[in-house]
């Protein structure tokens, strides 16, 4: 089962904090490699806390652990995550004659991903 | 430095040592002028050409932060004039609003060698000392923008004269500036603080303190005067630009009572009454203003000229820019500075069938003809809110040839015309006088004793034309450049890279100032006091240009 | 045999080429042709070390040339162009045609962004895709186009006839984001759907399209009709070759004046389904 | 720790574009470690905490360690064959370093762009277009009782935003601090910024521009379809409410993020908010600015600025100064494939940019300048290692308001810094050139196009 979202890129403070020790650490992958989710949009698409999921867009795709935030903080078809290795795989290249690439607000699908020797 | 040089065979014009056209040579040792060179000197036979000290511009706007939100805001206008880098030169683009290689070189082009950025803001000097540093070739210093500073105007406000006195010093020579200057006293407050309102006569309460602009601009001529500064008080006056400002303009004149004030781009102050039916087009107050100069010695004056074609009105009179921004277009630049000052930026176009364009031009040159000493009325197109520097050599060439100057006039809106005094003048500048207002008289003006001269001991600043009957051909570009001695342009190519030195003051101060300053800073700046004065690595070559009391060798 | 360029060594980096102007190359040889210069990257090459060239420059006034090949590192082609006419058979560079007063420049397959970016003048078609900023004002400048015809048969980028003042801008597929944002007065039609914000900020002008679009809140609905000026526009692209339906010719419009925050005198045109 | 302890006061924090100048550090002379950072925000702390010095090579070509002169040597020699060369980042470091990478750039006839183009390059675009009113950050702290967040989320990328400038610091006129203002957010989700709001405004993704035009429209009175609320989450009744409080305050400032440059519209959403606050001043004074990133993006603006006359994606391929983004900024010419040779300062594209960029980053030489092993250092050609800014090299930096401050180091590193390697670079450059490289070909037709 696949859905569209709506992905966002951005920054945190523990990102900031990470960064400073260096982006090569272990907690700065860690924190680069987690997507934000509405509760109600993981429980729709069968995932928890920590589940694998596949975001794709039409230049590249990433897999993704999952954390679930309620539904007032983060709206129904929104994601969140830290800028990163994991962002740069799904942002297309073209600038619209700005410079600037899509980096906010990207179309994403979504797709939950088995476990390892429980999916097929 | 160290080379020599032997100018000979060239009509030499210097008004400071009495040099009007002689033939003479001029020699150079360790970048001054000497009274001889060695033999081996290189020689640089200058027949048919004439020889004049470098340029002095003492009014422009090219460093800091207001320039820089000038450039940027305007691409368009650098695309079709780009300034190519050459082995030994930096690229850059130039426009109204040149980045700051281009300024630099194209200043030596015309044969400049000195210039003064007149407005900066304390909180910015650090950024126009960087900007300035990237401005190569020729020496520079800025004005300080002090008129509508809070902390000034509470010790103004509180009568406390003499700290006031020494904190105008402190802000003067910590952030290495050169002058105080004072734009639209008491604009400030009311158009930050009080949406967008603006002063309107010299007796307009300023917002929430007992202050007018009238004992503002009092109380800094005469703290200035005290301290001895080598250039004085430079002032912008109140209603810049407004039909009718003449009145204004004399009032604040007056108020300078026999003390050394200097007024920037007289021009834009000296409107006379709306004309005929039309509530807002000016006539001209030239006469008055120039007869109020010509018979106050104590008065000098930059012309601030307008010149047809693009410019960049750039201002810390932020109000006056938002009047102008209806007119400007789709752009309007504002930017305030804490408890110092405000900005307005508008790219602007004098358009010669235009009423109001063409007055101000006949107003500019009205006050160049009407002038009767050079010495104190001065060139400046205010540059580049008149126009732009580059304009230099056709305003000089408007004031050396009538007949030019009777056809341009016959292009422009005739019923401003009419109703300037333009048609009665049909003076023409000899090159002495040129000499005078491009040089001399600024230098003078500015208390640079060895600038704006040639005689023993000057700084090597020499520009050499080839003589031509089109002044403005001539004027455009130098066949030699020297600055400090370095022969900079040669047969019109640059030969060497240059950098000039930074010109500013350092009044003294009682130390005891800083206890008063600081508490003020750990309220209501946002940096750091301790971070706030700037250090020498700004001005890696700089001359400290002392101040009456330190040139007598008094130390308060 | 007018002069024909055929590209033999396809630039590792951008190639500046604004020698091939119809103008520049009046009566040459292939090998004078040859000799031009053009700016490889930061160095200065001639033109044959890219292309080989061969025939003739046409005698007597403007001619016309051919260029085949990949161009689309190739940059300038045809700026600043006042008359004579340009054929290219292959994709091209930025900045085709930018500047141009007259004449003409035919592309046979996808031009890349600035297509007649400023012009006063003449037709640019393009048969494939073009890029962002067709028709469209460099940065900074508050006007595009001022003149001339830009006919793109494929889709188009974002900000299509960005501040145009005069003149046409014709698509054929789908125009990208803000088509006509800013435009001064002019025509932009669209015969594919067109992006967002479609007409922002636009002071006068008409922007035309076949499909529904929601447009910004500050335009508002006017009235239904069937301008008679744009059948005759519609039929005139037909001529060109776009494929423009009966129905599109016939048809009834919707008016919408905008844009509210400027002068409101602008219009976006709406096909009635 | 040791009792060998230094104080450094009035230091000034570069991690992020407010450039706090009030820290006042306590630094351990032995194990060159700064171990208190008074007044610094949580990522200032961690800022200060891990600059210390690491034992890393000089410099490696090709992986393999190599001292300073080599690595001189090879990314000269690089600079000077490239026909197509770019120079990015120079957004963390100094404006000395800054001044020195443009100067290369222009020597070489090569592109300097700078992390501006991903970050506020498409408010920059709209700056071009529209102007903007502002202000330096004290006037906000001392005037503004209306502070309106648009896109952003302070609270984690600029926590001393809220509490030294705009929202809880007492000012001239605003006595009482918080209490004296009104505080707007406007974002597309919930954040940790939006307690500090007394008006959350949660509008769909990607309209703020139809927001910022309906508030456009309604400044000026005119008519606004009421579909607004259906398009943008927000209603017309909320949007008129909060139009009357704009026009009413005293003094307003915006203060905006990349939740409008980085998404769909890009410079016409900054464009439309930089044109909604010129329309306010018709009623009051109000003021607008981009809330910048890294360090010292502001003080890369203004030297590029101050130097090109435009202020990033600059190219000086024929000889002068040409900008125009899409055309020669970094993404574009790295996704293009069309440069042939980059040096990167302060930076690491490799982390965050497109795909595409990155793959053409692994096929052209690299030259890198870092303090730390980052994802480009990994694969550049020559990698330097440097000292860091603002801890051990001296300067000048500029806040994202324009105003600039000359840093205070607080202990010295056995590296060299950006500017000593980057003079290094220029002056081997210029040798192997003989000067400045002079294009043969006149200005084109359409000069800068």
């Amino acid at each position: 089962m696949t859905e569209v979202m709506t992905l966002i890129g951005g920054r945190s403070s523990k990102q900031g904090t990470a960064l400073c020790a260096g982006k090569l650490a272990p907690e700065y992958i860690e924190l680069t490699s987690v997507v934000e989710m509405n509760v109600e949009d993981m429980a729709r698409l069968g995932l928890s806390n920590n589940s694998k999921v596949r975001l794709r867009t039409p230049v590249g795709e990433a897999v993704l652990r999952c954390k679930g935030r309620e539904t007032k903080d983060l709206p129904s078809g929104i994601l969140f995550m830290v800028y990163g290795p994991m962002t740069t795989q799904l942002m297309a290249g073209d600038t619209a004659a700005s410079g600037m690439p899509i980096s906010k607000n990207i179309d994403v699908e979504v797709e939950p991903v088995p476990e390892a020797g429980t999916g097929t | 430095m160290g080379s020599s040089l032997r100018i000979v065979n060239g009509r030499v014009y210097d008004p400071a040592n009495g040099v009007d056209g002689e033939v003479r040579d001029v020699c150079i040792r360790d970048g001054k002028i000497a009274a001889d060179a060695p033999p081996d000197a290189k020689r640089i036979d200058a027949a048919g050409m004439v020889v004049m000290p470098g340029g002095v511009d003492i009014h422009c706007h090219i460093a800091g932060p207001k320039v820089n939100l000038a450039r940027k805001v305007q691409p368009e206008d650098h695309r079709y004039d780009v300034h190519p880098r050459t082995r030994v030169t930096r690229s850059g683009t130039g426009g109204s609003v040149p980045s700051t290689f281009a300024t630099g070189y194209r200043y030596a082009g015309l044969g400049y060698t000195t210039a003064m950025e007149a407005a900066v803001t304390p909180l910015g000097a650090r950024h126009a000392l960087e900007e300035l540093h990237d401005t190569p070739v020729i020496d520079k210093g800025f004005y300080v923008l002090v008129g509508n500073n809070v902390l000034l105007y509470r010790l103004l406000q509180e009568g406390r004269l003499e700290e006031f006195r020494n904190a105008l010093a402190w802000w003067i020579k910590v952030t290495k500036a050169y002058a105080p200057k004072l734009v639209n006293p008491g604009g400030d407050e009311l158009w930050k603080g009080q949406r967008n309102a603006n002063i309107t006569s010299l007796d307009d309460k300023i917002g929430p303190f007992e202050l007018t602009p009238r004992k503002v601009i009092a109380g800094f001529i005469e703290a200035a005067t005290a301290l001895g500064l080598p250039h004085p008080v430079h002032i912008h006056c109140n209603n810049l630009g407004h039909t009718g400002n003449v009145a204004t303009t004399l009032e604040t004149m007056r108020l300078a009572e026999g003390r050394r004030t200097h007024f920037a781009h007289v021009q834009f102050n000296s409107y006379g009454p709306a004309a005929g039916k039309s509530q807002t087009n000016p006539t001209s107050g030239a006469r008055e203003i120039a007869e109020f100069v010509n018979t106050h010695p104590n008065i000098s004056a930059d012309v601030g000229a307008v010149m047809f074609g693009r410019s960049t009105i750039m201002t810390g009179d932020a109000p006056l820019a938002y009047m102008l921004r209806q007119f400007g277009g789709t752009k309007w630049v504002n930017a305030d500075t804490e408890n110092e000052s405000g900005c307005g930026i508008v790219p602007f176009t004098y358009q010669d069938r235009v009423y109001t364009n063409a007055m101000q031009w006949a107003v500019g040159l009205e006050l160049f003809l009407l002038s009767q000493d050079p010495w104190r009325m001065v060139f400046s197109t205010d540059h580049p809110n008149g126009g732009s520097f580059v304009t230099y050599p056709r305003l000089i060439r408007l004031l050396m040839d009538r007949e030019f100057r009777k056809a341009r006039m016959a292009e422009v809106n005739q019923k401003a015309l009419d109703r300037s005094g333009l048609r009665d003048l049909s003076r023409e500048y000899s090159l002495n006088e040129i000499a005078i207002v491009t040089r001399a008289g600024p230098a003078r003006l500015l208390g640079l004793t060895r600038k704006g001269q040639l005689g023993v001991g000057a700084d090597a600043d020499v520009t050499i034309y080839e003589e031509d009957p089109d002044k403005e051909k001539m004027f455009s570009a130098p066949r030699y450049v020297i600055k400090d001695g370095e022969l900079i342009i040669e047969d019109h190519e640059f030969r060497v890279d240059h950098e000039g030195r930074l010109l500013h003051v350092a009044p003294d101060f009682d130390p005891g100032i800083e206890q008063v300053i600081e508490p003020f800073f750990e309220d209501f700046y946002t940096i750091r006091f301790a971070n706030y004065a700037v250090d020498d690595r700004y001005a890696p070559h700089h001359e400290i240009i002392p101040t009456a009391p330190q040139a007598a060798g008094a130390r308060p | 045999m007018s002069l024909a360029f055929t590209l033999r060594t396809p630039p590792t980096v951008p190639l500046e080429a604004e020698v091939l102007t119809p103008a520049r190359l009046a009566g040459l040889s292939a090998p004078e042709a040859a000799k031009l210069s053009v700016v490889h990257g930061n160095e200065r090459a001639d033109l044959g070390e890219f292309f080989q060239v061969q025939g003739t420059a046409d005698g007597g006034g403007a001619g016309e040339f051919r260029l085949t090949g990949d161009l689309s590192r190739v940059k300038h082609v045809g700026a600043g162009m006042a008359d004579g006419r340009i054929v290219i058979h292959g994709s091209v560079g930025m900045h085709l045609g930018a500047e141009m007063t007259g004449g003409e420049i035919i592309v046979e397959g996808d031009a890349a962004d600035w297509v007649g970016p400023e012009m006063t003048g003449g037709r640019i078609v393009i048969k494939g895709n073009a890029g962002h900023m067709v028709g469209a004002a460099s940065r900074g400048s508050a006007v595009g186009v001022r003149g001339g015809e830009i006919v793109v048969f494929g889709n188009t980028g974002n900000e299509a006839g960005h501040g145009m003042r005069r003149g046409l801008v014709a698509i054929g597929g789908d125009a990208g984001d803000f088509a006509g944002v800013s435009m001064l007065a002019g025509t932009i039609v669209v015969l594919g759907s067109l992006g967002w914000r479609a007409g922002a900020g636009m002071r006068r002008g008409s922007i035309v399209t076949m499909h529904p679009v929601e447009l910004l809140p500050t335009f508002s609905y006017a009235c239904t009709y069937a301008p008679l000026y744009l059948r005759l526009l519609l039929a005139r692209l037909r001529r060109l070759g776009l494929p423009v339906a009966d129905a599109q010719v016939s048809g009834r419009y919707q008016r919408w004046s905008g844009d509210a925050v400027e002068l409101n005198k602008g219009e976006v045109l709406i096909l009635e389904a | 720790m040791s009792e060998n302890l230094k104080f450094v006061p009035h230091a000034t924090c570069t991690f992020c574009g407010c450039v706090c100048d009030d820290m006042d550090l306590t630094v351990d002379m032995d194990e060159k470690r700064i171990t208190k950072a008074e007044n610094a925000c949580v990522l200032g702390k961690a800022w200060f905490r891990e600059h210390g010095i690491e034992q890393r090579p000089y410099a490696l070509i090709g992986g393999r360690e190599a001292t300073t002169a080599e690595g001189v040597e090879e990314a000269a020699q690089i600079l000077a064959r490239a026909r197509f060369p770019l120079i990015y980042g120079l957004s963390d470091t100094t404006c000395e370093a800054q001044r020195v990478a443009v100067a290369i750039a222009d020597m070489i006839g090569g592109t300097v762009d700078t992390t501006t183009s991903v970050c506020h390059g498409p408010s920059g675009i709209a700056f071009e277009t529209v102007g903007e009113s502002t202000a330096s950050l004290g006037e906000i702290k001392n005037r503004a009782d209306m502070v309106v967040f648009w896109g952003g989320n302070p609270a984690e990328a600029h926590p001393r935003l809220f509490s030294r400038y705009a929202v809880t610091p007492k000012g001239m006129y605003i006595p009482n601090g918080r209490k004296d203002r009104t505080v707007v957010l406007v974002d597309v989700r919930r954040t940790m910024s939006t307690p500090v709001a007394d008006i959350f405004l949660r509008v769909k993704p990607r309209s703020d521009f139809e927001v910022l035009w309906a508030l456009r429209a309604l400044v000026k009175g005119r008519r606004v379809d009421p579909s607004i609320e259906r398009r943008t989450g927000v209603s017309l009744a909320v949007l008129e409410d909060l139009v009357a409080r704009m026009k009413s305050c005293r003094y307003g400032a915006f203060l905006f993020g990349m939740g409008l440059t980085m998404t769909r519209g890009r410079h016409f959403n900054s464009g439309a908010l930089l044109a909604l606050t010129t329309d306010l001043n018709e009623f009051t004074h109000w003021v607008a600015k981009p809330v910048r990133g890294h360090g010292n993006v502001t003080g890369a603006d203004n030297v590029v600025s101050w130097q090109t006359g435009f202020p990033f994606g600059v190219n000086f391929s024929r000889g002068y100064p040409r900008f125009n983004p899409g055309e020669f900024t970094t993404v574009d010419l790295l996704a293009r494939g069309e440069t042939d040779a980059i040096l990167i300062l302060a930076s690491d594209p490799a982390a965050n940019f497109p795909k595409a960029a990155i793959e053409h980053l692994k096929r052209i030489p690299v030259i890198s300048l870092d303090p730390k092993t980052t994802l480009t250092s990994q694969l550049a050609r020559v990698a330097f290692t440097t000292a860091t800014y603002g801890i051990n090299v001296g300067g000048t930096v500029y806040r994202m308001d324009d105003v600039a401050i000359t840093l205070r180091p607080a202990f010295e590193s056995p590296y060299p810094s950006d500017e000593e390697i980057l003079s290094a670079i220029r002056d081997r450059v210029r040798a192997l050139l003989g000067g400045n490289r002079v294009p043969a070909v006149a200005p084109a037709v359409a000069a800068a196009s």
